[in-house]
């Protein structure tokens, strides 16, 4: 039951997964990684592995505290960035809430 | 479903085995997935990036001491190795404190990488008792950081994860 | 969605179960636009509405909310899930019977 | 082999490869191969104190499979031209996918 | 020489093989594969903190569960002279050259192995780059 709304142009439709990714093309996406950082940035390549390449990126980055032990977080700033796919674990195109 | 494209046939002029031919005969850092650190002269590799070493030592660094172990020959399978550092060669003649005095005396001193801490050779017994406190408080420390993340939806990799 | 013949926990709903084909990717097609959860080994759980699944396992949901035990952690609009060898998938379709969700698991063996 | 494609694009140029073990090692890209294996000359470790075994190391080839990130010149890449190189190859695997 | 025929060199010498595990196997190379799959005889086992030992008369070691192997450098040596005199036996007999770095390429090698970093066949669609659930490209 793909969804037959407006989108009628046949490239807009999503039959498989990575269709969700190609409509994020060119378009700020939040990307979560196994272990502990999730990135956001402008996609501009994918492919079946989810190898990635986005630009203006920022990494959040959660690291324990050595003393109290406490998840603390922080920004990296990246101008252009490649992505290995292994490690990823969501992508969740720009309607998110 | 084995398929060869015509369409990849000149364009796979970079493969792994040609990235690694002009190491041969070579003195080479190996690092192996799980921490391992080989220094050992390249006598042959294949597609996979299985590795032949011979007179190798295993170098154990910690902070700043480390330890030599003389190994011999090695075939590594290429799937363990993280990677593969060509030595400048001298080096291993001198080890890092004379490396670095040498680099001054031949004001090859890189100017702005601040003096790398020379690194101390200490005895075997001692870089074992040193290397056994750093995985413990590593894997302790590891456990209360991946129980907080998972709190907080992450998903963690389950499966063994690697030391290097 | 399902009428309400007996069925025993893994088989698939009544009405679609004429589809004779047992290819399992076949099966998982059976049931997009259902409300899933998906269950990653790692313990974290998205609920959502499934879009689509792939040979890989891979998925994308619609609505989707991000459970840790059951406690709600983010919630996201569309989601692409990549199906990893390492994450073992569950999927529990929800199926509205009688006004209350009944949930059937669907093991993966596909990942 | 889009990215295969892509990072040959990049040859000679300065990168900052982060590997899953959060050391970073900055270098020129030499060469790459289908796997996404790198080789970096001229390399400096960015956390010399906390890596120091790649002190004496001029070059390095570092497998794919343990790299989390390759840190870009934007300046080099053309965006444009990498969505479209992307959706074609997401065409012809949707093809192929579809033959399996 | 490679790295699988050095191995091949050393049936009946001592080796160490270290498994991904960290457990070793101290023994004698019966036979191998080019999957690297292994059958040892006289066989001493450590587990991997080195605190338990076992006495195997025989056992056979999957290739892809193991890290690396550590052969006594005479072995290595004589692989090499066996290697040389291969080589001479070609020139002799001036047949196509059998070894070397052509005939390394011309083979796709084995078939399975989705953990092994290879393309299906050397020029094929990119292999398991990734191991994603053992399905094959």
């Amino acid at each position: 039951m793909a969804d037959t709304g407006a989108d009628q142009l046949d490239d807009t439709i999503v039959s498989e997964p990575l269709d969700l990714v190609r409509l994020s093309l060119n378009e700020r996406v939040f990307v979560k990684l196994k272990g502990d950082r999730e990135i956001r940035g402008r996609l501009h390549a994918y492919d079946s592995h989810c190898n990635l390449v986005l630009s203006d990126v920022e990494e959040t980055v959660y690291i324990m505290d050595d003393e109290d032990e406490d998840l603390k977080t922080i920004q990296k700033q990246s101008e252009m960035l490649f992505v290995r796919g292994d490690a990823v674990v969501l992508i969740s195109p720009p309607t998110q809430s | 479903m084995e398929n060869t494209d015509p369409s990849l046939l000149p364009s796979i002029i970079f493969t792994t085995a040609a990235q690694l031919v002009d190491c041969v005969d070579k003195k080479l850092l190996v690092v192996l997935r799980d921490g391992r650190k080989l220094i050992g002269i390249l006598r042959s590799f294949d597609q996979y990036a299985n590795l032949v070493l011979q007179e190798t030592i295993e170098r154990i660094i910690v902070e700043s001491m480390y330890s030599d172990i003389q190994r011999g020959v090695y075939i590594v399978r290429g799937e363990n190795v993280v990677l593969v550092g060509e030595i400048v060669s001298f080096t291993l003649f001198f080890g890092s404190v004379a490396f670095d005095l040498l680099l001054t005396y031949l004001n090859l001193k890189d100017p702005e990488k601040e003096n790398s801490i020379p690194l101390r050779e200490v005895s075997l017994d001692e870089i074992y008792a040193a290397q056994q406190d750093e995985i413990d408080n590593r894997r302790r420390r590891e456990l209360t950081k991946n129980s907080k993340l998972i709190d907080i939806g992450f998903s963690i990799d389950t499966q063994q994860e690697d030391m290097y | 969605m399902s009428n309400g013949t007996a069925e025993s926990p893994f088989s698939p709903s009544a009405e679609k179960s004429e589809i004779s084909s047992n290819n399992p990717s076949a099966f998982l097609s059976q049931i997009t636009g259902a409300k899933v959860a998906v269950k990653l080994n790692s313990g974290v759980e998205y609920r959502g509405d499934l879009q689509c699944v792939d040979g890989y396992m891979n998925i994308a949901l619609e609505q989707t909310e991000e459970y840790v035990d059951g406690v709600l952690k983010n919630q996201y609009g569309d989601v692409f899930i990549r199906g990893n060898n390492g994450m073992l998938v569950f999927c529990f379709r929800f199926v509205r019977k009688f006004g209350r969700y009944r949930r059937i698991m669907i093991l993966n063996f596909l990942g | 082999m889009l990215f295969f494609s892509f990072f040959k694009t990049l040859i000679d140029e300065q990168v900052i490869v982060e590997l899953k073990n959060d050391m970073s090692v900055r270098g020129t890209l030499k060469s790459v191969d289908q796997f996404l294996n790198i080789k970096l000359d001229d390399v400096s470790v960015v956390d010399e104190v906390k890596y120091p075994h790649l002190s004496a190391v001029k070059n390095v080839f570092i497998r794919g499979s343990v790299v989390r990130y390759v840190h870009l010149p934007g300046a080099v890449v053309d965006t444009a031209l990498l969505e479209d190189a992307t959706r074609k190859e997401a065409a012809s695997q949707a093809s192929k996918m579809g033959g399996r | 020489m490679l790295p699988l025929t050095l191995l091949n060199t050393s049936q009946g010498h001592p080796m160490l093989v270290e498994l991904k595990s960290g457990e070793t196997l101290n023994g004698h190379l019966v036979n191998c594969d080019a999957w690297m799959n292994l059958t040892l005889k006289e066989v001493v086992q450590t587990n991997s903190d080195g605190t338990r030992f076992f006495r195997l008369p025989e056992c056979y070691v999957r290739g892809n569960n193991i890290k690396y192997l550590r052969v006594p450098d005479e072995v290595l040596d004589i692989a090499r002279e066996k290697n040389q005199q291969q080589r001479e036996e070609q020139r002799k007999s001036n047949q196509p050259q059998r070894g070397g770095y052509n005939r390394q390429y011309s083979s796709s090698g084995q078939r399975g192995g989705y953990n092994r970093n290879r393309g299906g066949g050397n020029f094929g669609r990119g292999g398991g780059q990734f191991q994603r659930g053992g399905r094959g490209y």
